[in-house]
């Protein structure tokens, strides 16, 4: 049986994470420890944050499972919900809902494969959680290429981490802005051309993307370009919903319902799909 | 069934006194119910003053959900016509509540529920009256029932 | 000898593919054919071989001017949404319009959701919409087959009756105390023009509940609304409902809660009905689609009369007259001000 | 702090001090008051305080004597004005009166102050101009005049004036049709031009009050009893043996003018009352012109056959104040046309228009010195923005969610300062430097496509909700 | 499997009887406002009274009692003095009996097709572990009825606990689970006689049947392949994008969900969606996947005939017909139906 019954967490730390202060990640910790002990997630899968009067709002995972003590979550200021978790405070009551979704396929068809990781703006988030899980496990995969960009370095999430995974040798970052920068010594231009750059053969390898809509579609051909086919690539959708467990049906996608059949999907599974997201 | 519930939950303290949420203007009411308190004329401590730019900044949406939330009596008061500081704001606020005024007496909100009055800087007195005015219509029509939200207490409590 | 109906249908195949053959319009707003007797449905037709398909008949009660932004936005050449509006002059869309549905019209250019010129409306003087309600309530439970409609009755069938029915009893209460069913834009006449109808009061229905006790009134609202279902077809059929989010649906701010109780189904139609205050033209439309039957026009009727005695203002009588909303009098009335002398509840 | 992020929950004022004899009660309200006031101000945000700099030059409108001392007060602080007039020729209304209620002449004193405004090298004047367009708002409008030339400034005094009333209808008492019935202004052309045939007047009869204090116009023109009564002395002083009548309603020689009543009363001029429901009757009869009133002190009615009849007619604004003039500067007007100052007693030559003044006759009918010190009054007001390098615009304005918005016009109807207007795409569009954050907009909008920053509706639901929370 | 006959008398009996074991509902005659809160109208608690059907089905579906509207999924306070503020607790799960009495066939197979999409819901399971359905059969069917196409009959069984049919005298009762025997424990009824089970044979042999070669047809469409057919803009331009369709339809389920607080006190509620409202699909960024009534309309109808049997095997239709009925626009499924499987 499903349960829509949030558990209940505590906002242990709160890190205010862009220059414009509409990005936040909030730290989770449960309350109840066979919660803890019983929560289980895989990169790319979400959850439903809850703060109760205001509703729910599903949120990838930012914390890799193998930050055990804790769950974190990026959050951008948008709507209702999230204004309001923006206006709360650490140790103040939260829920959390899930692990929901699919996620990555990391002990499946990423295994011992060589891994692309594309990001551009803030849904970085659950590729963060990849990076970290994939570090931890170095050994099960290949090379691992990690391609980031935001508008401005301001708008990076993450910084102090990035800092650390580009002084590692078994990382290839790359970490673009759009547009020069005062003080910015690193790349500048948008994904999909550093991509086109940086990106290694396709042979044995995965590539997971996330970001907007347009940057996805300006990355692909760069990415064909040098061979890489649609099923060697995994797409993160998003759409609306309320229940994210393939009740209610808000986030349908022609047949497919984001919240159970995804997020994550190959490219060639999206294609076959109306563009209904 | 739930709204008996929120009914007997309030009447049931003997000592039953309305809240009256009152959208006053900042220019005139505000200022009014100031010169009140500095001449310390007296009336009842039953209303919540909310303070609005204008009488033309309440829509019948505001005054409606101030009902929805339990308010049991509501006062929406401004500048007298004419002395609108934003010109002519009180006159659209008079037909907007001339026609929801009416309307909600049409679907049988109790007379009394809501008022509406103009009240200038310098009627601190005129303040206190209509203060005093609106409450004693409130407190005889008892708590307010109708267009008033409940959720089910009992489950949440 | 065919009906008025029929010769109307005519007409208005005639002048639809007329109007699109020679190309002043792109559209046609107008009725086809229903599956189920009683009905019609609203099309839009945009070649004029398809015009053979247009009806008209006494059960087209939705509004048609519901449609028209919608249209006329489709025949535009298509823009972003950032693109700014192409500056030369737009095609144009026909709509059938009757003397409430021409006077919606005359609201929306007043609101700017139309432009006059970019509408021709083909106007028929209305001889009063047919109630199906009223037609299947005269037959209580029995189904309802088939109807013809001749100029002054209704030839009603079921499986084992037929029966003929007077029109003008079954036509809707809003028909039946209709002042002005004659067009007040008339670009295209089908017909002939209908003359204003003398109604010695056509706020008869509004006033009678008005004479009734605060707790009557209450327990008619109570009972009235509280078979809402919220399904929203009264606003949707309403061509002053718009709003891209309307309030009732809006989570910031929750006006109005979700659920059926009696307080967030009356506040929905008490808002929707004031949102309509000064605009309606009582065409009647909310309340022939409602399923559940719900008499909501009483409350956009009882704002009719106020904002009538109250302002001397019809909704869409007087295109050049601000919306009574949007506009004030320094004199305007004023007794429910509760400090004002002589106010209706002083000392009460 | 951010000023927009602070919030009272006024206690005092609206708590303890009036319920001083229900401390517990009080005490209940006040955890309320603060409970609304938290939740309010948790919606809030920091908002700019945005500066707009200021374009050091005036424009004065209307070339009278208002708008010349206006100018001047600009131009002696070294202010760059510029100074339209509709006509060819400065003094306006001024010209034609004769003198001021002291006996002071008023052309001597009109052409000085046109000879210093022409000279002035601040001032600029334009003649047989009109106003085409207004952009911008304080401290930086741009105006567009007839002849297609245009001029910033950052504030602007309107001083248009008003104009006398053709007198018709009932009160036409057979002026422009007997050559003996003339206005109050017609009579002061004949004492400029020392007509003398004015001496030669038996009998002159004043009816005061044509077209004044009467359902089209209710107000009290003022300056018309001083004016006849003044004009009355003047015609005893060319003839004393001529009889004058006064038909009156109510005479308004108010102040030190009420020595020039008592004067007339001393010269033998006869005061006879009517009111509306009696009103005098003119008529010729045999070439003569005939009145027939009812005199109420003797209860009595009365004829007389004057040589002369004078009407002293009302002042009404001119047609422009309520058209273009305000439309442009987005000036409110009163039921009769003439200009609304902002504030009756707080901001008496301001309008709610920021950077925008008025003086004289175009606000409401006001004696000659009046209109001076107001004139003074709106170019030191003006000067207090004119002094400054920038000026502060509203931060508590209304913003639009182009999302929400219909376009359907509500809130550009009910704005009084014409801040928000339909974009090209038909939407709404705020101009926030001249919003005043009244929210009338807001509720206005059915589609909540408007708001208020930090006066929200979510945030005044949340306010309301908390006094339900305890 | 037990048929017993009943007399007028014994059925309104049985009918009271019902209300010694539980909440007893049936279909409101006209529009009536619902007993519960949280129950759509057009139902009524049972007064005792000899039932009167009208032919086809009630004027509102039977989901309101297994996916009542709203249904409060958790409940909390957000009172700062309250210890568990913002502390979200399911309410008890209802147990409450409650017999819905006087559904058609159509609406019983509704039940089950919802169960597919519910199967995993806890509040839909506690609602069918609490509900006994005893229905109607049709002996006659509305002009707007279909359920024959949809693969039912007006004379099926599926679904309910108790099927009542007419017989030429009285009626036959079928009792068809252990939840419909309990409720007839203790009561003394005359089995169905050897005559009577043949009138029921005959009359069910005499009704229309599933069409199963027409549902078969309408399934080997490839649907996929007329997303972007000229139809579903005809469709979408005369829909006005009410609900009226999505909430008389006893299988459209989809719901929303959003927070109410009043005084303090707080409920997590779901509630009907409606997949034609253009909110259904907005996102919080403006963009909205489904923006035009055209995509609305479309979505519904797919869903409902591709969608839901590409995941679960039946079409989500019943045929009762209810949609057609209320639509204000006279959009009509049965015409949709014969146009997807006509058009090229």
């Amino acid at each position: 049986m499903i349960s829509y019954l949030p558990y209940p967490v505590r906002i242990d730390d709160i890190v205010v994470e862009t220059e414009d202060g509409n990005l936040k990640t909030f730290k989770l910790v449960f309350e109840d420890e066979a919660q803890k002990l019983a929560w289980r997630h895989v990169p790319g899968q979400f959850a439903m944050l809850s703060v109760a009067g205001q509703g729910e709002i599903p949120i990838g995972i930012a914390s890799s499972p193998t930050e055990p003590d804790h769950l974190l979550f990026t959050v951008s200021r948008a709507g209702k919900v999230t204004t309001a978790l923006h206006q709360m405070h650490a140790g103040e009551r939260m829920g959390v809902r899930g692990p929901l979704g699919n996620g990555f396929p990391i002990t499946t068809d990423m295994k011992g494969k060589n891994i692309v990781i594309i990001a551009g703006g803030f849904a970085v988030t659950t590729l963060r959680a990849t990076l970290i899980y994939l570090l931890a496990h170095r050994q099960d995969y290949g090379t691992i290429t990690f391609i980031y960009g935001a508008r401005t370095p301001g708008m990076l999430l993450y910084r102090e981490e990035l800092k650390q995974w580009a002084e590692r040798s078994d990382v290839d970052l790359h970490v673009t802005i759009d547009r020069e920068a005062p003080g910015w010594d690193g790349l500048v231009g948008f994904v999909p051309t550093i991509a086109g750059q940086v990106a290694p053969s396709p042979d044995n390898s995965v590539a997971l993307i996330c970001g907007p809509p347009i940057m996805i579609k300006f990355t692909m051909p760069p990415l064909e370009k040098i061979g890489w086919t649609n099923d060697q690539v995994y797409l993160s959708l998003e759409n609306r919903m309320k229940c994210g467990q393939g009740v209610c049906c808000h986030c349908n996608v022609g047949p497919k319902l984001v919240c159970k059949d995804g997020p994550v999907f190959t490219r060639t599974q999206v294609n076959k799909l109306p563009v209904e997201y | 069934m739930t709204n008996q519930t929120s009914e007997t939950s309030k009447t049931s303290q003997t000592n039953w006194e309305p809240k009256i949420i009152a959208f006053l203007c900042n220019w005139c009411s505000y200022a009014g119910a100031d010169l009140a308190g500095v001449s310390r004329f007296q009336y009842p401590p039953n209303i919540r003053i909310v303070r609005v730019p204008c009488s033309g900044r309440v829509s019948a949406n505001i005054l409606l959900s101030a009902l929805k939330s339990g308010a049991d009596g509501v006062l929406v008061s401004g500048c007298h016509p004419g002395d609108c500081h934003y010109i002519s704001g009180n006159y659209f606020a008079r037909r907007r509540f001339a026609l929801l005024n009416n309307l909600l007496d049409f679907v049988g909100i109790e007379p009394g529920r809501v008022h509406f009055s103009w009240v200038s800087a310098s009627e601190g007195e005129q303040f206190a009256e209509v203060v005093k005015k609106v409450t004693d219509k409130v407190k005889t029509l008892g708590p307010a029932t109708r267009l008033v939200k409940s959720i089910d207490t009992v489950q949440a409590a | 000898m065919p009906t008025i109906n029929e010769q109307l249908t005519e007409e208005i195949r005639v002048q639809a593919r007329k109007l699109l053959a020679d190309k002043t319009v792109a559209a046609v707003i107008g009725y086809t054919a229903g599956s189920l007797p009683m009905t019609v449905k609203p099309a839009v037709i945009r070649a004029a071989d398809d015009c053979g398909r247009l009806v008209w008949n006494s059960f087209c009660v939705l509004n048609l001017a519901n449609y028209l932004p919608e249209v006329l936005k489709s025949v535009e050449p298509p823009r972003g949404p950032r693109d700014p509006k192409p500056t030369g002059p737009l095609p144009k869309v026909a709509v059938m319009a009757t003397g409430c549905w021409s006077r919606n019209i005359v609201v929306q250019i007043q609101e700017h959701q139309v432009e006059r010129e970019r509408v021709v409306v083909m106007a028929i003087g209305s001889r009063g919409m047919v109630s199906r309600r009223k037609v299947e309530a005269h037959f209580s439970g029995r189904e309802i087959l088939a109807v013809t409609e001749l100029d002054h009755e209704l030839v009603v069938k079921g499986a084992d009756f037929t029966e003929t029915v007077n029109r003008w009893s079954m036509v809707r209460d809003n028909c039946q105390t209709c002042t002005h069913p004659d067009p007040v834009l008339v670009d295209v006449r089908i017909g002939a023009p209908a003359a204003d109808r003398k109604n010695p009061n056509p706020f008869k229905q509004v006033e009678m509940i008005e004479a009734r006790s605060t707790d009557e009134r209450w327990a008619w609202f109570s009972a009235e609304f509280s078979s809402c279902i919220r399904c929203y077809a009264c606003r949707n059929a309403c061509p002053l409902c718009y709003c891209p989010t309307c309030f009732v649906d809006d989570a910031r701010p929750q006006w109005v809660g979700k659920s059926l109780d009696a307080t967030d189904t009356g506040l929905f139609h008490v808002l929707r009905a004031y949102h309509c205050a000064g605009r309606c033209t009582d065409c009647g439309a909310c309340e022939s689609v409602c399923p559940m039957g719900i008499n909501m026009r009483m409350l956009t009727k009882k704002l009719n009369k106020d904002v009538l005695n109250l302002y001397g203002i019809e909704a869409g009588m007087q295109p050049d007259t601000p919306l009574p909303l949007t506009t004030y009098k320094p004199d305007d009335p004023q007794q429910f001000i509760v400090n004002e002398p002589g106010s209706a509840k002083e000392g009460a | 702090m951010n000023q927009f992020l602070f919030e009272m929950a006024n206690i005092r004022d609206q708590d303890s001090w009036v319920h001083q004899h229900e401390p517990e009660k009080a005490t209940a309200k006040a955890k309320d008051l603060v409970r609304m006031a938290v939740a309010r101000v948790r919606g809030e945000g920091a908002l700019p305080y945005n500066m707009v700099p200021v374009t050091k030059s005036a424009l004065v409108i209307g070339g009278g004597v208002t708008g010349m001392t206006a100018a001047l007060a600009f131009a002696d602080q070294d202010y760059p004005v510029t100074l339209i007039e509709q006509s060819d020729m400065l003094g306006g209304n001024g010209r034609n009166i004769y003198r001021n209620w002291k006996g002071e002449r008023f052309l001597p004193f009109i052409n000085d102050l046109a000879a210093r405004v022409t000279s002035h090298p601040q001032i600029s004047v334009k003649f047989n101009s009109a106003i085409k367009d207004v952009a911008g708002s304080v401290g930086k409008f741009s105006t567009t005049f007839s002849d297609g030339q245009s001029f910033e400034h950052g504030v602007a005094v309107v001083a248009v004036g008003g104009e006398p009333y053709q007198p018709e209808g009932k009160w036409q008492f057979l002026h422009g049709v007997n050559p003996n019935v003339h206005t109050l202004l017609e009579l002061d052309k004949k004492f400029i031009d020392q007509d003398e045939s004015l001496k030669s007047i038996d009998q002159a009869v004043f009816m005061h009050c044509v077209g004044s204090r009467i359902p089209e116009r209710p107000y009290c023109s003022r300056v018309c009893c001083t004016h006849a009564v003044d004009a009355a002395i003047k015609l005893k002083e060319l003839n004393p043996e001529m009889d004058i009548f006064m038909l009156y309603r109510d005479v308004r020689t108010y102040g030190q003018r009420e020595r020039l009543y008592q004067e007339a009363r001393g010269k033998g001029i006869i005061f006879v009352r009517y009111d509306l429901d009696h009103l005098p009757q003119v008529s010729e009869e045999s070439g003569r012109l005939m009145i027939r009133c009812h005199d109420p002190i003797i209860d009595a009615d009365i004829a007389i056959q004057p040589d002369m009849l004078v009407l002293a007619t009302a002042i009404q604004p001119r047609a422009q104040s309520a058209g273009s003039l305000s439309k442009f500067f987005k000036c409110a007007i009163d039921g009769q046309g003439f200009l609304l100052e902002a504030h009756m007693k707080l901001r008496p030559v301001d309008f709610a228009t920021a950077g925008v003044f008025l003086a004289g006759l175009c606000h409401y009918p006001k004696s000659m010195e009046e209109s001076i010190a107001q004139a003074k009054a709106a170019a030191a007001r003006a000067s207090v923005i004119l002094a400054q390098d920038a000026v502060p615009a509203e931060s508590v304005t209304a913003v639009v969610n182009r999302a929400k918005c219909t376009g359907c016009g509500v809130c550009t109807e009910v704005c009084a300062f014409n801040a928000v207007s339909l974009d090209d795409n038909g939407l709404s569009v705020i101009n926030t430097a001249m919003c005043k954050g009244c929210g009338a907009c807001v509720a206005g909008c059915r589609s909540d496509a408007v708001t208020l920053k930090n006066i929200g509706n979510e945030q005044i639901m949340a306010a309301v909700d908390a006094a339900f929370c305890d | 499997m037990q048929v017993f006959k009943l007399s007028q008398a014994e059925l309104d009996s049985m009918i009271r009887h019902f209300g010694s074991l539980g909440m007893v509902y049936t279909p409101a005659a006209g529009k009536q406002p619902s007993a519960r809160t949280d129950c759509a109208p057009g139902w009524q608690p049972a007064d005792g009274a000899p039932l009167a059907l009208a032919t086809g089905p009630s004027a509102t579906s039977v989901k309101t009692f297994f996916f009542p509207q709203p249904e409060t999924m958790q409940t909390f306070s957000v009172k700062n003095n309250y210890p568990d503020r913002g502390l979200l607790r399911e309410p008890e799960t209802l147990t409450e009996k409650q017999i819905v009495v006087g559904l058609r066939p159509c609406d019983a197979r509704s039940v089950l097709l919802n169960n597919l999409p519910y199967r995993e819901d806890p509040y839909y399971q506690a609602n069918m572990a609490r509900t006994v359905l005893v229905g109607f059969t049709c002996d006659a069917m509305c002009s707007t009825c279909f359920c024959d196409r949809m693969g039912g009959s007006p004379m099926a069984t599926e679904g309910l606990d108790i099927a009542v049919s007419r017989l030429d005298h009285g009626f036959a009762a079928e009792i068809l689970t252990a939840r419909g025997e309990e409720l007839l424990a203790g009561l003394k009824l005359t089995p169905a006689g050897i005559s009577e089970l043949d009138e029921l044979a005959g009359r069910r042999q005499a009704a229309p049947q599933a069409d199963a070669a027409g549902l078969d047809a309408l399934k080997e469409r490839d649907l996929n392949r007329l997303y972007e057919a000229p139809l579903w803009q005809q469709l979408g331009e005369s829909c006005i994008n009410c609900g009226a369709c999505t909430f008389v339809c006893p299988t459209c389920y989809c719901f929303d969900v959003q927070d109410e607080v009043v005084r303090g006190t707080g409920r997590r509620i779901r509630y009907w969606d409606s997949c034609m409202f253009p909110l259904y699909s907005l996102h919080t960024s403006g963009h909205n996947p489904r923006g035009q009534k055209m995509q609305r309309t479309r979505n519904r109808f797919m869903h409902k005939l591709k969608y839901f049997p590409d995941r679960f095997g039946p079409f989500s239709c019943v045929g009762c017909g209810r949609c057609v009925k209320d639509c204000p626009v006279n959009i009509d499924i049965r015409e949709v139906m014969g146009d997807l499987l006509t058009v090229e």
